[in-house]
């Protein structure tokens, strides 16, 4: 965390904007390609007058291409540039999956060192409001099973700036993973230049009971699941990895070392996804001496549904959190508990259309 | 409904109507949050569906894209079921699943909608495969927006269709943007008929505002593709007066000229063909529209929410 | 199992032609379309003589579009025929994954049982000789992410068989993972029709000391292992999942609630991966109950090496198999032990180019 | 090497038969097992890297396909750090790790190569984004296979270079066949040059056996580019005499006439070329191109592999 912490608060996307404006300003490499990443949304206000400031070289617009664009990106960073991609829903990737796994993340390998692919590609996952099936969904495991990619997914303010500024600076292809719901979420933070650490899981809030592990969005989710197990007198402790790959596994066993819990939530399905990465590294790190109980949390194991009444079920909620904390806390014989109510105000503030 | 008519003016402003007034109903509804889904609406852009659904059976298939109202509707799509689907309810034609950007009737041939741009068009291309090795009657036809054609898919989707001749029309509705993003700062060289040419594909670019040629002349290209004369596609130039998605008018974001959208609102296609009709039998096919929609509403209004343990239903078929 | 077994061999090549040819016999409806299907390599010959036999409309190559044949074969499904595509190797997967998980996977419960999509897919993981890092990944755990999706990893000529027959009539569609080192394996596979039930996971070998998962080609390598384990004293029970979504864990977890012991041996990256899924389903049903301990081995973190020196490393091996066995049951401070020397002929055999 | 001829025949001629003859000491040391990688030869082809190289500066830079042999060969890539990279040894232009399929060489500005199909295209369009944001005077030309076209990376490729006005050659190196599969099963319509005119690019087809022919025109081409004119197309025929993957002849699968084959052969393009020089001057060629050859056989065979710790080296950059 940075030192200088003078108590201006932004949104998560004016941090990411900041962090961009600041980089294009210090490196005449750094440049924004992205479906309207120069309309008057400007990326839901993170890449709002970088064209203005910086010009239509340093901040355009693209075609509905998301293959190619991915390839161009990769060979302008061949080249030495420094180029971010937006990708305003995450599920669009999937369009883009070869360019990035065949690509960006093996020529620094396969030529052994004569590349490499200096790229940030920002991907948004998409929430609430109808978004359905296919405006929602959340890939960073794809990405994490990849050598040669790294994959940050910050959930303040003011780790989305450091995060972003290290993945620019990085000279390797980076993900980084941003949701919806955390652009409009305030924080702290400082205005000059800092970079989050690669491998560096933060400690969001201790506690002794349990350690329970949000990703992305989770994680605020499991703060506020924190504060209803206050009422029946758990104390969790609430890890956000920041960083997926790496991943501060150490971080995350240490803590599960103490309190012989594990709950991970995750903003994705559980089948070979983050929750399952982070149990096998923390089971394979402390299992052999240290007896624990676990439990993944994440989407349910179906597409998203649209009808709001079913969408509030298939995603992990501050109760259904706290509950499964609960369960795994004082056993499944313990006495039925139900969580108190708490709004995600985030989730629910959020108007369409999207 | 009455029986079909022998009038094509008559059948199109039916269609047209239809499509406008729903759309303008649900940008009434949409204040009250009951429509919990983004909306991409087809007003000013009726036309293109209304003309060349009039020329399908409802045997014919047809694929579209996530602003697909007005396509669902032409090809008479159950009125009431896409309202309860907009509600998020059990009634709806995907019991709620969906929302506004997959609608599906699949009795009246409408496959459904993919929000995921130009997805839908290789799967167009796929049914039109099946419907020529089933040695059907039938035809496909698969709208999409000019971005679209940016995208891979299209181009690998327009080579297959006529590598092998596939029974196929393409109908892409050029109205200039994808989100706010004009076409010509996407699209290189002299334009999409040179390109669906050079896939060998005949091609043809029909202008806004002329509502009964567009009719007469997508109806010689379903007429080409039925006749087994392999795929067509048409360009049809057309207009979005409302925000790319959402209820509302995007004047604000000065993307477009404002006079730009008020040419287009002036010329309005819905005026030009009502008044091809006398004005008893356009007030006749009005409030029976009106009527239709009027219980659409009521229907969706009606209908509940699926039950909790519907989340787990479909993910696999049996 | 069938219970017909008249001691019949065929290659792992030919009971997945057998399953092809019997059911497109069996169903008009079923079709194979695929780069090089028709050509007179014929896939590694799964699909040779199908054209001669069954016409050009039935059996077609198709141009390079990964893409759009995807959503192409997918149309086909909607309008009730049953095709079955062929990747000639599972990075080319990478160009079609918006329309296997943004269409196929979704289209059932998108449209709430109005469509339904019958379609296999095969996708083939390369090895050996070369393929380099882009000939030679495995991504079967980006299909076992998705919900609405089938994912079988037969490993015997006679699972390949029934499995295949399995997933052609299955109104879903099925991702089927072959791998390239197995084509050429021999096994008893019955001549008449049967099918190979999801979710159920085969005991290739029964032991009481640890229990090995091994996933497609590394089941094979695993067996190799557990005779070399033999001279340790080790008795391992070695388990093939075969179908990997749904994935048996209940077999699994039953085997190591006997063995204490759990070693998951994937084809495939460990990261999100399989193996991490595996041990994650085990762990959650016997964890709390029954203390054991664990380890994954995959492919080294790495993108995938051309220089054979080095691409022996990459993959596990039955002596590395083997010795981390052996860890895991005598524990990190026995005394050293050293596999033996075994071949694995496929690997062995197996000459370029391809 | 000896300073750069006046003759252009002549500089065809030295270039056409390094690549010719390395790539028929592959096929002599490949039953030797030496080489364990997957080889595609380019014999047969060899015209098109070569007359298409010899326009372009140090500087330019290059990509092409898994079948690169011939494009580093021509670009001036370094001769035995291919082989030792053919062998898998630690001298190779990527230490071992890429194989025949991924040959690098940056300081001649070949930029690699990609063995999924079309990969590469859009990396080069990026690269030349990146050369005309850098103002830079090099340009970038991108060598595929015809099968590249199929896919939907090259549609968006062609647009993106065109609407941005790209300092971008891209060479189709049309041998008629993806595997055994034949352009006319794969390719609708009227063909490459109405394809690239599509997304407004100036194209041109070249016939195969009139090198000189096609270097002239390779060279007009290149110039116009560097002019800063924009993209331009080549569509070159050309033909494969062996296999498409491994040393061998491929006769016995029969998915192309023996006659065809045959009179491919016959018309050598590096025949006609060395018919053009002096018989001294040719000769003079061979010996030095043999001896760099021998060179570069003894440097590979000499080399090392790499040790086990490498595996682990450049998955990341720093
Ligand atoms: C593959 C993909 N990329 C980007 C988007 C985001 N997006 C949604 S609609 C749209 C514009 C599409 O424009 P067009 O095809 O012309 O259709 P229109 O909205 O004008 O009807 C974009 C870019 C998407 N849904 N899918
Ligand atoms: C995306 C992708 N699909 C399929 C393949 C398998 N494959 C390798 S080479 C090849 C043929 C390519 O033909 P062409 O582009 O004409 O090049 P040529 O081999 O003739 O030089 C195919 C289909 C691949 N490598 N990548
Ligand atoms: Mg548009
Ligand atoms: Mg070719």
């Amino acid at each position: 965390m940075s030192s200088q912490t003078e108590g201006r608060t932004l949104t998560y996307g004016e941090a990411v904007f900041e962090a961009t404006q600041a980089e294009m300003r210090r490196d005449p490499k750094v440049f924004v390609m992205g479906q309207g990443v120069d309309d008057a949304r400007g990326m839901f206000g993170t890449t709002l007058g970088l064209q203005k400031e910086f010009g239509a070289e340093r901040n355009f617009d693209v075609p509905l291409a998301e293959d190619a664009m991915t390839g161009i990106g990769i060979g302008a960073a061949l080249m030495g540039m420094r180029p971010i991609q937006v990708h305003q829903r995450m599920d669009f990737v999937l369009l883009c999956m070869n360019q990035i796994v065949n690509m960006a993340a093996k020529m620094s390998y396969m030529f052994s060192g004569a590349h490499h692919v200096p790229m940030v590609i920002r991907a948004i996952i998409g929430r609430s409001w109808g978004q359905g099936a296919q405006h929602s969904q959340a890939f960073h495991s794809y990405f994490m099973h990849i050598p040669g990619l790294r994959v940050v997914a910050p959930t303040t303010p003011h780790d989305a700036k450091g995060c972003l500024i290290t993945a620019i600076r990085d000279n390797n292809p980076v993900i980084m993973i941003e949701h919806r719901m955390l652009h409009n979420v305030k924080g702290v933070v400082p205005t000059e230049s800092y970079e989050i650490p690669y491998g560096k899981a933060r400690v969001l809030s201790p506690g002794k009971d349990i350690t329970i592990v949000g990703i992305s969005h989770m994680a605020l989710e499991c703060v506020r699941a924190k504060h209803l197990l206050e009422a029946a007198n758990i104390d969790a402790e609430v890890i956000d990895p920041v960083s997926l790959a790496p991943l501060d596994a150490e971080t995350i066993a240490k803590s599960v070392e103490r309190t012989g819990r594990l709950l991970v939530v995750d903003t994705g399905w559980l089948s070979c996804g983050a929750s399952s990465e982070i149990l096998s590294e923390v089971f394979e790190r402390i299992g052999a001496r240290r007896p624990f109980v676990a439990k993944r949390l994440g989407y349910l194991p179906t597409p998203c549904p649209t009808t709001k009444i079913l969408e509030n079920l298939y995603y992990p909620s501050p109760q259904s959190i706290a509950e499964a904390a609960y369960l795994l806390t004082r056993g499944a014989d313990a006495p039925v508990w139900k969580a108190g109510k708490v709004d995600s105000n985030e989730v629910a503030e959020f108007r369409g259309p999207f | 409904m009455e029986e079909r008519t022998n009038n094509p003016a008559a059948r199109l402003y039916r269609s047209m109507y239809l499509i406008r007034r729903v759309e303008e109903e649900i940008i009434r509804l949409y204040p009250t949050d009951k429509i919990k889904s983004p909306v991409h609406l087809s007003i000013g852009q009726e036309a293109v569906s209304a003309a060349v659904c009039d020329h399908l059976e409802k045997t014919d298939i047809l694929f579209g894209t996530y602003r697909g109202h007005a396509l669902y509707l032409a090809k008479g799509g159950d009125v009431p079921r896409m309202m309860a689907e907009l509600y998020g309810k059990v009634d709806g034609c995907a019991r709620g699943k969906a929302g506004s950007m997959h609608l599906v009737d699949p009795s009246v041939g409408m496959m459904g909608t993919s929000a995921v741009v130009a997805t839908g068009i290789s799967n167009a291309v796929g049914a039109a495969l099946a419907l020529k090795m089933q040695k059907s009657k039938s035809i496909v036809v698969c709208f999409f927006g000019e971005g679209s054609t940016d995208e891979g898919a299209w181009h690998e989707s327009m080579n297959f269709a006529s590598l092998k001749k596939l029974p196929i029309l393409f109908v892409c509705e050029n109205n200039f943007f994808a989100i706010y993003s004009h076409v010509k700062d996407r699209l290189a060289g002299p334009g999409l008929l040179a390109r669906s040419e050079a896939y060998g594909i005949p091609a043809e670019h029909i202008e806004d505002h002329v509502p009964m040629e567009l009719h007469e002349r997508a109806g010689a290209a379903v007429a080409a593709v039925r006749r087994g004369e392999g795929p067509r596609f048409l360009e049809c130039m057309t207009y979005r007066w409302r925000d790319h998605v959402g209820p509302t008018e995007d004047r604000v974001h000065k993307y477009r000229p404002d006079a730009e959208l008020d040419a287009k609102i002036e010329g309005d296609n819905l005026k030009i063909v009502g008044k091809l009709l006398p004005d008893a039998l356009r007030k006749s096919i009005e409030a029976t529209e009106e009527k239709r929609i009027a219980d659409a509403i009521a229907f969706a209004e009606a209908s509940t929410f699926p039950e909790d343990r519907e989340i787990y239903d479909h993910v696999f078929a049996n």
